[in-house]
Formats: C-alpha cells, sequence, structure tokens
C-alpha cells in the first residue's frame, strides 16, 4: 500500500541555519505518527512544510505518491492535507454550527459560492449539526464560537478539521491546556475518525502521544533520531539522551 | 423665524472688533418689510479661510455702514462655508436657495466653486454675485444671466501684465513659474498669449502641484536659467513659501517678479512674507494705493488693523454693486429683470474703481492698476499703483481659447 | 497587525441571522421615503437623493471594512472614479441610465481591482496606506488630464439624465431613482453576506491563518469582495454626477474616502443599514450646523468623538440593542 | 558638479523636514501602536507657538523648548482623557477619535490663532546665505538639517539604546511581561504619548520657518507624517529615518527634472516600496504561525 504522506530528504534554513537536515518520513492511512523532540527540534518547521506554509529548500513532500512540495497550501487544503494549529483558531463571530459549516462547504467546494447561497447553507448546516453532536457540543450549537470555554473552542477547532474529510490530518497540540477529562474526550473523537485517514500528531504532552500513536518519530537539532514503535522509542539510547541528561519525561511514566 | 434669529446673532457677532454692535439694531428699527436676504457663500475653514474672513469682514463693514438695510429694507445676512470645496459649495447653495430661501447669493473664493455653483443659481434663477473667483469660462461659454461678476477674470490680470512686461521689462528671457491647476494654467496661458502677441518670446515654463512646500529645486533651476524675469502665481500659502524661499535663495533681488495680484496680496500673502515682497510687480484690480478704495482702506484699517487686500475689498465691493442694484429697484427684489438692467446702465463706485457690466456676460470692466511692492509710509511693503490700465473688459463670450 | 484586530474586537456580532423587528424598522424607512416624495420640496428630494447614494457607497464600504475586515481609505476615489467615468461618457454618448450604470459600475470594478491586486500581500495599517496612495494617485491623474476631467474645475454642463429616452432630471425621479438603486444595491450585498462567499470573507477577517488551512485562497476572497463592493459602490457614483449636476476631483481624494469611513463608523460599520443613517447623520450636521454657529466644525469633531466614546459600535447596532432586550 | 551637491543638499534638509513631521507620529504609532491621527494638530499647534514667540520679542532660540513643552502639555492632558481609554482598543476606534480631535483642534486653531498665513520673524542669524561652492544656500536649511538630523539622533539612541526605549518597544509586544519587571506601563505609555505630541509641537516650530502656519497645514503634515512613518515599516525608528530620506530625495529630484509629476512620482514610489515590502521599508515580518 502506497503511504498517504512521504516526506523525502526534505532540508530547510533559516537565515543560513539549518533548521532541517534532511528528513524522510512515511504516514500510511489509517496510522498515527506522533511527531516528538526538545524545543528547537525542528518539529513546526517540518510540520509547516508537510501543510505547505513554508516551503522546503531541498527534498520532496508526496501526498499518495503526488509530488505536492510546490503546491500551496490552500490546495493542499483541497486535496485533503488539513491541519491544525498551536493556537486554537475558531472563528468567534459565527456559532459552532456555523464553525464547522464553513469547512464543510469548503470541502464540498461551495465555499465561495453567492449563487444558490440558501441551498449550500442549509447542506452545510445539516452537516455540521451531525458533527457537533458527534464531537458533544449539540448544546452549544447556536453559541458564538467567542463564548465558548478553552476546551470547547479546541474541541471546535477539531470538528472544524475533520469537516474538512482530511486524507492526512495533522494536529499541533490538540491537547494543550486540556484537562484530564477534556483531553480524553478528544483523543477518543480522533480515534473514532481516525480509521482511513492518516495522522501526524506534534505533541509535548508525551503520555498522549504515546497513547494515540503506533509510530513515534523523534527529532533533535534537525535530525530524525529516531522512527519505531513506542516500544522501541522508550528504550532508545539516542533518544534519551536527546532529552540532554534529564530523565526522558516517559521515564518517570506521567507527562509534565 | 430661527433664521432670523441666527442671521442677527451672526451679524452682531462678526460685526468686527471696531465696529460697536449697536449699530445693527437700528437699522432693523428704522427699515420695513420682509428682509432681504443676502447669503454670503464663503472659504471659512480650510485653505482659503483666511480669505473667506477678509470677505465677510468686507461685507460685514458694508452693511455696517449701510445700516443694515438697503433700498429701505433690512438686509438679513447668512453666511454659509464651502471649504473651498465644490462639492460642499453645491450643497451650500443648494440650502440656501431651497431652504433659507435667499434672495441674493454673493462670495466664492474659489473658481472651481464659482464654475460648479453655476448650473444650480441659473436654474433657480438666484441672482448671483461672484466677488473674487477669477475663471475665464464664467465670462465666456460659462456665462449666466443671473450671474454678475463683481471681480476680474484670470485674462484680465495676464493681459495688461503681459503688455506692461513687453514694454518695460524685457522682450525675451523671461520663464513663468505656477500652481499646476485650473487657475495657475490660465493666468500663464493668457500671459503668454499677449505676450507673444506683442512680439515677445518666453523662454521655459514651470508648473508645481498645488501645495508644494519645498521649492527649492526647482529655484535652483531658475537660478541656473537667470531669466530676466518670472512671471509667476501661486495662491495663499503657496505664495507665502515660495516669496520667502525666493528670499532664501537671494533669488529675489536679481530677478523681477510678475504675477497676478494675488501673488502679492496685501493683507492675505505680504504680511505673512514681509521684505520678500519688496520688489515684486503685480497687476490687480485692487491696490490698497488706488484713489478709489481710500475711503474703504480708511474704515477696514479702523476694523481690523489692517490693510485690505483683494478679498476684503471684493466682500464690500460687491456689497456696494448689490446696493445701488437694490436702490434701484426700491427694494423690491421680484423685478429681477429691472435689477439686471439697472447694474448694466452704469457704472457702480466701489473701492475696486468704476464698476461697469458687459452686458454679454454681466462681467465687470475694470480698471487695472500696476502695483509694485515699495516700503510704505510705516516701512513696510505696500503695493503702490505705477499705472493704470483703465477700463480693462475681457473678450467675453465666442472668444473662448480652443 | 492582523486585520482581526482591527474589526473584531469591537465585539460586533455580524453573524447574519433573522433578526426579530427589523421589518419594523424597514416599515419606518418606506414610510419615511414616502413622506418625502409627496410632500418633499426640490430642494430636500435632491438631498435625499445623494443622501441614498452616498449611503449605498458607504453600505458597500461597510462589507469591506466591517465584514472582510479591509480598512480601505480608497473607497471614495472608487466613487468617484464611477461618477467621473459617467460624466465623460455622458459627454460622448449620451446619459441614459442604462448607459451609466455600467459605466459607472466598471469603472469602479476596475479601480477596486487594482487596489485589489496592489494591496494583494498588504493588511493593517499597510493596507489603508496602500489604498489612500493608489486613490490618491486615481486624484492626481483626474486632478491633472484636464481635456478630459476638467481638472480643478471638475466637470459640469453635462447633459441631464434620462432613462431609456424619458427624461429623468427631476429632483423626483433622481430620488426615485437614487432609492430603487439603494434597495437594489442592499439586496445584492445583503445577498452577498448571508452567501457562502459572505461566510468566507468574515471567515478571512477574524482567521485568515485558518482560512487557508481550510483550502480558501484568500486573494481571490479579497478580489472578489472589492469587485462587489466596487461594484456598488461604482453604480451610486454613476448617479451622483446627476444628482449633484457637478463633479469635481474633491470627490476622489482622500478626504472624501475618509469621510466615507466616518459616515460608515458613525453608522455601525458591520450593518448595511448603517451606511444610509450615517451618510444622513453626517450630511444632514454638515449641511445645517454651519447656519447656526461658526464653530460648526468643532460640533462635528465632537460628534465623532462623542460617537466613539459613547456608542462605539455605531448608532445602529445601538438601536438594534436598545429596542430588542 | 556645484548644482547637485546643492540639490543634495535641497533634498536633505526636506528630508529632515519630512523627519521631523514623522518623529512623533513614529514614537506613538510605530512604537506604541497607537494611530494619532492629531499629530498634524500638535505640529500646526507648535508652528504658531513659534511664530507667536518669535513675534512677541522674547529670545528667538526659546520658541523651541516652549513649543515643546507646551505642545507636551497638551498631550498630556489628552493622555488623561480621552486617550488612555483608546490604548487597548481598535485602529478604527483610534482612527474615528483622533480624526474628531484633530477636526475640533483644527476649528479651536483656527478661532484662536485666526486664518491668515503666517510666517515666523526668524533672527538675522537664520536668514543668512552660506556659499556652497558658489551658490547661495540658506543657512535656515543647514540649521534644519542640524537640528533635525541630531533630534533624530538622540531618540534614536533613546529607543534602541536605552532601557526607557526598551520598555516602550517591549511593552506594545506583551505589555504584562513589561509589567512583571516592576515598571509601570501606564506611566510608560503616558510618557510615550507626552513625548510624541511634543516632538509634533517642536517640529511644527522647527518647520514653521520653510511651511509657514495656516488651517490646513494640520492636515497636510498628517498625510505626510503617516506616508513616512508607515512605508518606513512600523516598530523600527531607523525604517523611519530611511523613509524620510528615500521620499525626501524622490520628491527632490524628481520636482528637479519632472516638476509637473513629481507627487505622482513619489506616490507611485511608495506604492512600490509597499507592495515589495508589504510590511514597510524596515517592518519586521509579522510571524503568523
Amino acid at each position: 500500500m502506497m503511504p498517504v504522506l512521504q516526506v523525502a530528504a526534505v532540508q530547510k534554513s533559516f537565515a543560513a541555519v539549518p533548521v532541517l537536515r534532511s528528513i524522510d518520513l512515511e504516514v500510511r492511512a489509517g496510522e498515527a505518527l506522533g511527531l516528538i523532540g526538545p524545543n528547537g527540534a525542528g518539529k513546526t518547521t517540518l510540520f509547516n512544510i508537510m501543510s505547505g506554509f513554508v516551503s522546503p529548500d531541498a527534498g520532496q513532500v508526496r501526498l499518495d505518491g503526488r509530488d505536492i512540495t510546490r503546491v500551496t497550501p490552500e490546495s493542499r487544503a483541497r486535496l485533503g492535507v488539513v491541519r491544525t494549529f498551536q493556537k486554537s483558531l475558531v472563528f468567534p463571530t459565527m456559532t459552532v454550527r456555523g464553525n464547522v459549516a464553513m469547512a464543510v462547504r469548503a470541502s464540498a467546494s461551495t465555499g465561495n459560492q453567492w449563487w444558490r447561497a440558501a441551498r449550500a447553507m442549509r447542506q452545510a448546516d445539516e452537516q455540521a449539526q451531525a458533527l457537533v453532536e458527534a464531537g458533544g457540543l449539540a448544546s452549544r450549537a447556536d453559541t458564538l464560537a467567542a463564548g465558548l470555554s478553552y476546551g470547547e473552542q479546541r474541541t471546535l477547532d477539531l470538528l472544524i478539521a475533520l469537516a474538512q474529510r482530511p486524507r492526512l490530518l495533522l494536529l499541533d497540540e490538540p491537547t494543550a491546556g486540556l484537562s484530564e477529562a477534556e483531553s480524553h474526550r478528544l483523543l477518543e473523537l480522533i480515534a473514532t475518525h481516525h480509521a482511513d485517514i492518516a495522522l501526524v500528531l506534534v505533541s509535548h504532552d508525551i503520555d498522549v502521544v504515546f497513547r494515540v500513536c503506533g509510530r513515534i518519530a523523534v527529532m533533535d537539532l534537525g535530525v530524525l533520531i529516531a522512527n519505531d514503535t513506542p516500544q522501541a522509542i522508550r528504550a532508545d539510547a539516542r533518544v534519551i539522551a536527546a532529552y540532554l541528561g534529564m530523565p526522558a519525561p516517559w521515564v518517570q511514566g506521567a507527562g509534565s | 423665524m430661527t433664521h432670523r434669529f441666527a442671521a442677527r446673532r451672526r451679524s452682531v457677532l462678526l460685526a468686527g472688533a471696531g465696529l460697536a454692535a449697536s449699530t445693527a439694531w437700528p437699522g432693523l428699527t428704522r427699515a420695513s418689510g420682509e428682509p432681504i436676504r443676502i447669503a454670503l457663500l464663503t472659504s471659512l475653514s480650510g485653505p482659503f479661510s483666511g480669505l473667506g474672513e477678509s470677505m465677510r469682514a468686507g461685507l460685514q463693514l458694508l452693511l455696517a455702514q449701510s445700516n443694515q438695510e438697503m433700498g429701505g429694507r433690512p438686509i438679513q445676512l447668512l453666511v454659509e462655508d464651502d471649504q473651498g470645496k465644490p462639492d460642499e459649495a453645491v450643497r451650500k447653495v443648494r440650502k440656501l436657495v431651497g431652504q433659507d430661501k435667499a434672495d441674493i447669493i454673493l462670495g466664492v473664493i474659489s473658481a472651481a466653486v464659482a464654475l460648479a455653483i453655476r448650473d444650480i443659481v441659473t436654474e433657480s434663477r438666484t441672482l448671483t454675485f461672484i466677488a473674487n473667483a477669477a475663471a475665464n469660462a464664467l465670462a465666456r461659454e460659462a456665462a449666466s444671466p443671473y450671474i454678475f461678476r463683481t471681480t476680474k477674470t484670470s485674462w484680465m490680470l495676464a493681459h495688461p501684465a503681459a503688455l506692461w512686461v513687453h514694454e518695460n521689462v524685457a522682450t525675451r528671457g523671461g520663464i513663468t513659474l505656477a500652481s499646476d491647476y485650473a487657475a495657475g494654467r490660465e493666468y500663464v496661458a493668457d500671459f503668454e498669449d499677449t505676450y507673444r502677441q506683442q512680439g515677445g518670446t518666453l523662454g521655459k515654463q514651470f508648473w508645481t502641484p498645488l501645495g508644494t512646500t519645498d521649492f527649492a529645486p526647482l529655484l535652483m533651476n531658475v537660478a541656473a536659467l537667470k531669466p530676466e524675469f518670472i512671471y509667476a502665481f501661486f495662491p495663499g500659502a503657496d505664495a507665502v513659501r515660495f516669496l520667502k524661499q525666493m528670499q532664501d535663495f537671494r533669488l529675489r533681488d536679481s530677478i523681477r517678479l510678475i504675477g497676478p495680484g494675488a501673488l502679492f496680496d496685501q493683507e492675505d500673502v505680504i504680511p505673512a512674507v514681509g521684505a520678500a515682497a519688496l520688489g515684486g510687480f503685480n497687476a490687480f484690480h485692487q491696490s490698497p494705493g488706488a484713489p478709489a478704495s481710500q475711503a474703504f482702506v480708511q474704515a477696514y484699517q479702523q476694523a481690523r488693523q489692517r490693510l485690505p487686500g483683494e478679498a476684503s475689498t471684493a466682500g464690500y465691493a460687491t456689497g456696494q454693486v448689490i446696493r445701488s442694484g437694490i436702490e434701484a429697484v426700491g427694494g423690491d427684489l421680484s423685478r429681477k429683470e429691472a435689477f439686471k438692467a439697472a447694474l448694466l446702465a452704469e457704472p457702480v463706485a466701489t473701492a475696486f474703481g468704476p464698476m461697469r457690466f458687459d452686458p454679454r456676460n454681466n462681467q465687470a470692466i475694470l480698471d487695472i492698476y500696476l502695483n509694485e511692492v515699495k516700503p510704505g509710509p510705516d516701512g513696510k511693503p505696500l503695493n503702490t499703483v505705477i499705472k493704470t490700465y483703465p477700463g480693462v473688459q475681457d473678450p467675453g463670450p465666442g472668444n473662448a481659447r480652443p | 497587525m492582523t486585520s482581526r484586530a482591527w474589526i473584531s474586537a469591537t465585539g460586533v456580532d455580524t453573524a447574519p441571522g433573522r433578526r426579530a423587528g427589523g421589518w419594523r424598522w424597514l416599515c419606518l424607512a418606506a414610510l419615511l421615503c414616502g413622506v418625502l416624495a409627496v410632500f418633499g420640496d426640490d430642494y430636500q428630494l435632491r438631498f435625499a437623493a445623494e443622501i441614498l447614494l452616498v449611503g449605498t457607497a458607504v453600505m458597500s464600504l461597510n462589507v469591506l471594512v466591517g465584514f472582510a475586515g479591509l480598512v480601505s481609505l480608497g473607497h471614495g476615489a472608487v466613487f468617484g472614479a464611477a461618477a467621473y467615468g459617467a460624466a465623460i461618457a455622458s459627454q460622448h454618448w449620451g446619459s441614459d441610465l442604462l448607459l451609466m450604470l455600467p459605466v459607472g459600475v466598471l469603472c469602479g470594478m476596475a479601480l477596486a481591482a487594482l487596489m485589489a491586486l496592489v494591496s494583494y500581500r498588504s493588511s493593517g495599517l499597510f493596507f489603508l496606506v496602500l489604498t489612500l496612495v493608489v486613490g490618491q494617485m486615481a486624484w492626481e491623474v483626474v486632478f491633472r488630464w484636464r481635456e478630459v476631467t476638467g481638472g480643478a474645475d471638475g466637470l459640469r454642463g453635462y447633459p441631464a439624465l434620462t432613462v431609456a429616452g424619458l427624461p429623468a432630471s427631476h429632483p423626483l425621479a433622481l430620488f426615485a431613482l437614487a432609492l430603487a438603486l439603494a434597495v437594489a444595491s442592499g439586496w445584492a450585498l445583503r445577498t452577498f453576506v448571508r452567501a457562502p462567499v459572505g461566510h468566507a470573507v468574515q471567515g478571512m477577517r477574524d482567521q485568515p491563518l485558518r482560512m487557508r488551512a481550510l483550502g480558501f485562497h484568500l486573494g481571490r476572497l479579497r478580489l472578489q469582495t472589492f469587485l462587489v463592493t466596487g461594484a456598488v459602490a461604482g453604480a451610486a457614483g454613476s448617479i451622483y454626477p446627476f444628482v449633484n449636476q457637478y463633479i469635481g476631483p474633491n470627490a476622489v481624494h482622500w478626504s472624501m474616502s475618509a469621510t466615507l469611513v466616518i459616515m460608515s463608523v458613525l453608522g455601525g460599520i458591520a450593518t448595511l443599514a448603517g451606511g444610509f443613517v450615517g451618510a444622513a447623520l453626517y450630511l444632514v450636521a454638515q449641511t445645517q450646523l454651519s447656519s447656526w454657529t461658526d464653530r460648526w466644525q468643532l460640533l462635528i469633531g465632537m460628534l465623532f468623538v462623542l460617537t466613539v466614546i459613547f456608542v462605539p459600535h455605531g448608532i445602529v447596532p445601538a438601536l438594534r440593542r436598545r429596542f430588542t432586550s | 558638479m556645484a548644482y547637485i551637491v546643492v540639490q543634495i543638499l535641497n533634498a536633505l534638509s526636506f528630508s529632515v523636514l519630512l523627519l521631523l513631521t514623522g518623529l512623533g507620529l513614529s514614537l506613538v504609532l510605530s512604537l506604541m501602536n497607537f494611530v494619532n491621527l492629531t499629530h498634524g494638530s500638535f505640529f500646526l499647534l507648535g508652528s504658531y507657538i513659534g511664530v507667536q514667540w518669535m513675534a512677541s520679542g522674547a529670545p528667538w532660540w526659546m520658541a523651541f523648548p516652549a513649543a515643546f513643552v507646551l505642545t507636551g502639555l497638551v498631550g498630556a492632558l489628552l493622555d488623561r482623557y480621552p486617550f488612555r481609554q483608546f490604548y487597548p482598543r481598535t485602529h478604527l476606534m483610534q482612527v474615528l477619535l483622533t480624526y474628531g480631535l484633530s477636526v475640533v483642534f483644527a476649528d479651536l486653531m483656527r478661532w484662536g490663532f485666526g486664518a491668515d498665513t503666517l510666517s515666523p520673524m526668524l533672527p538675522d542669524l537664520l536668514q543668512g546665505v552660506v556659499f556652497v561652492m558658489g551658490f547661495p544656500f540658506p543657512v535656515y536649511r543647514l540649521f534644519l538639517i542640524a537640528t533635525g538630523g541630531s533630534l533624530a539622533l538622540v531618540l534614536w539612541w533613546a529607543i534602541e539604546h536605552t532601557l526607557w526605549g526598551a520598555a516602550i518597544r517591549a511593552c506594545v509586544i506583551d505589555r504584562g511581561i513589561v509589567e512583571t519587571l516592576g515598571i509601570n506601563t501606564r506611566r510608560l505609555l503616558t510618557v510615550g504619548v507626552v513625548l510624541a505630541a511634543a516632538l509634533g509641537g517642536l517640529g511644527g516650530a522647527l518647520g514653521a520657518g520653510m511651511l509657514s502656519a495656516y488651517p490646513g497645514l494640520d492636515e497636510e503634515v498628517l498625510l505626510l507624517a503617516l506616508l513616512v512613518v508607515v512605508v518606513g515599516g512600523l516598530g523600527s525608528f531607523t525604517g523611519t529615518v530611511l523613509s524620510a530620506l528615500l521620499i525626501g530625495f524622490v520628491t527632490t529630484f524628481a520636482r528637479m527634472w519632472l516638476p509637473e509629476f513629481a507627487n505622482f512620482l513619489t506616490l507611485g514610489m511608495m506604492a512600490l516600496v509597499l507592495m515589495v515590502c508589504p510590511n514597510g521599508l524596515l517592518g519586521r515580518e509579522t510571524r503568523q504561525l
């Protein structure tokens, strides 16, 4: 089976400072890849290269075998490359349902219409309502997003991404700042949806990564130092060393 | 009622420091009948506001001297601010005509404003007196039977200036320098025409955008050319900056400078530039040194402690013209044709000098003074008449430039 | 500085939805127009027509500023360019509305498209200044191309307006035309902001980054908004010279754009009706206050200051809140 | 050759004039992110104060500190009410507030100082000329270049190299962090606004010799200042200086060679700069990700 996402020999420097030195990665459908590493390892840059917001100096990004290295983030989104952001970016002046409906219309290519508006809006609202209910925000469907709690905004953030019908889902710190219960609910939502999509997860919350991901890639100083199952990563000496002599976060069993 | 109150209060407020407020009141008691509503449209904000205030002061002075009555009827003065913007003026004129029912409109500083309101006052058949704006078109293709112009056209200043320069300064080697907008273009083109007709040859022409702050780059070019004379036109603050910077670069002493009177306006420009104006020549229908304006000059000086320039004289002189028209019809403004006929029949003595109107276009025919700015009795620069061109008449309709 | 900070912090709810009682205001407006049409004199009708046309331009600016978060200081130039386009065209091909309208709309859209392209990568204050600069360049052209535009003197004396050959220069006809245009534009803009594209435009205002991640092309959205608002402002501009019987370079000047923005904020940036309320308030105050006092500019300035202190979201949202709660 | 040298001096003096109009605005707009459209009013007020002071017979050089202090005072009053409530508000609200105030001030100044164009009575010292390679060049312009230049230098040093400057700059990025350092940010913003007003006034007093003072100058100056600061890029004082130089030189040389198209060329140049550098000449790219 061809991997959904292939990153091949990707390099990137900012102002002559190398941030990524030849990264290779693959993610298949149904697979969840965790991306971890200390601050400054290059995770965010790699993430931006995958979603197209940053273009690499060298190397390739392929989606289902097709080279998309030079494809804009807007066009990648239409191809099913969907991402979230470290901060939740929801539309504050729209209702929860309206937020999700925006993404539904985007994926249905009716987002730019201004003819047959009523029909496009109604259809999108119906689909959005279903997703909102699945995400446990049914009671808040008509609330303005600005009025949501932080946890609810994070959930909405994810719902927007899911409404885009992703082929490749790139999640940036989805559970940051959430309570145990909230992040648990969010992870379940992800789990129910990622059956046939490829998932890449960047997180500082090591617990979450180990729980969700079948494979974990560890980066340090722009280099991929390990790419293996969670079990193998736990035992990897280089990974432990990368966290600079500090006990690796998972040694004590709990996240910070 | 409310308008009357407002205007009455304004007349009191605006009568000027030197005029006792009480003079406004007896007029109302002595004159009988409905007041005649005279509306002054002028620039009381924006770059022309200095001219606008002077014009109002000049008119106020005349009204005070006339005891606020003309032809036996009290005068109610309405004042509107056009901000020097035609769009604003159009709106205000409609209001004056439609809402305030003004009998007579006068004023207008800017040529653009004069042209903009032309169709509106003509359509509503409102007697209108353009007191300051010089656009040639208003005496030619855009002349209107309801508009009298109590002031010059651009041509009327540029033509004598060219004659004088050709005769007294040089027949070649001069350049022109002017603000690049309608008025500047007119003054220069008319000057050039006459000067060429006289056989003179004119050198380079420079244009600067309206509102130029720094003339230095241009002045360097001028200095390099070493012209015999410069014919220049700049309005308001541009004139002040131009003259000052000429002086700064020591060009005032070596090059003769001639322009339409606005370049050396006694009230608007000279106080601000001081000695930098000395030695300048200008062709103008107004001069504080002209015999015809002596009585006005004295009264104005008493009222505002300053010498009058064009705008204040225009306000006063236009008031004189209107007064003579109103008196000719005995205060009955429904007799518009008689009013017009009276003005066309014989010259009105005004602070500009005797003013006749050309029956073709209602354009004033005026004496044009060639002024030189010399130190006055108090040592301050003063426009002094060195030659008078009597009865200068615009070519009028049918002679529009192609 | 993202465009978001410009707008969202006002906390204006632009979410389109059915608002109870909207029809009552509509009835009031219809009544007012009816009374004017029956009892208004020529001056009042012409003035009302002017308010409607300027209000239509402000309404389109509201879509640009309030809904799309694009604070443009060049909208006056768009309006003015259309007015000039119509006035100039009328001198050559006659002044029938059926011709004037398309000419104005095209002029408006052309200049708006130019602004969209030039400001393609800009936002916030830089966007504001770029639109101002482009508008001023248009002003320079108008001010200096004397043979065509009349230069500083502007244009007057062009033929009077006709509609399909019928004379339409009577103030009542002009008022009716302006009203029809205002209603049609209001309907068109309402359709625009309530359609998916309108929501996308608001999304662009609030979360430009997220919109890109959703696959929306921000440049295209911005261009569309510019074209739509330019078309509406252009349509209003195409009738303006015939209502005013004069068109001059001030209509293209940046101060005109600034005036439109002020009207927009007075009425409420994120409402469509606010455009008319703002235009009416400003123009009436501007025209009437000056008969009362020499210090009328002081009063106008105070009006802005007090508005922004006490009704920061504009008059229409304030009224709405007062009468719905 | 001499011609070019003198033109360069002219360009320099015009650049400094632009810089003088932009100094205060650069401080509030670019460093404090407050859109203050009353800036033109401060400038004009400073011009009027300068003109009146020099006409009063008091020592002429005192006109500049007087303009500085008096307009600073007005700035302090405004900061107290109503500016303070508006520092955290959106630009659009700031624009409307300060535009309204500028209309009010324009009218008050026309009331108080009259509608006439006024020019300062400069001392003989400043009215002289020096000969630059045979061309007369006004001493006043050299004075302008010197004072404006040193003023810019002092300000640059203060903003980029002192703790106060660092605090003001940091304040824009994150007020909270500055607060935790024990600095009263409200006082800091007050200082910034007062200083900006005072600089506007000082610029007006210095520039009056070239621009004169008249109703409407406030608006012209505001537009120039806004263009200079925004083209320079926000958050960078050096950018303002650079942009003043760029605009000054382009305008001067356009006026020299193509005077009719000078304005158009300058505008076109500014549009081009903003198209190529959407954040101004030295503006930092705003990081979105």
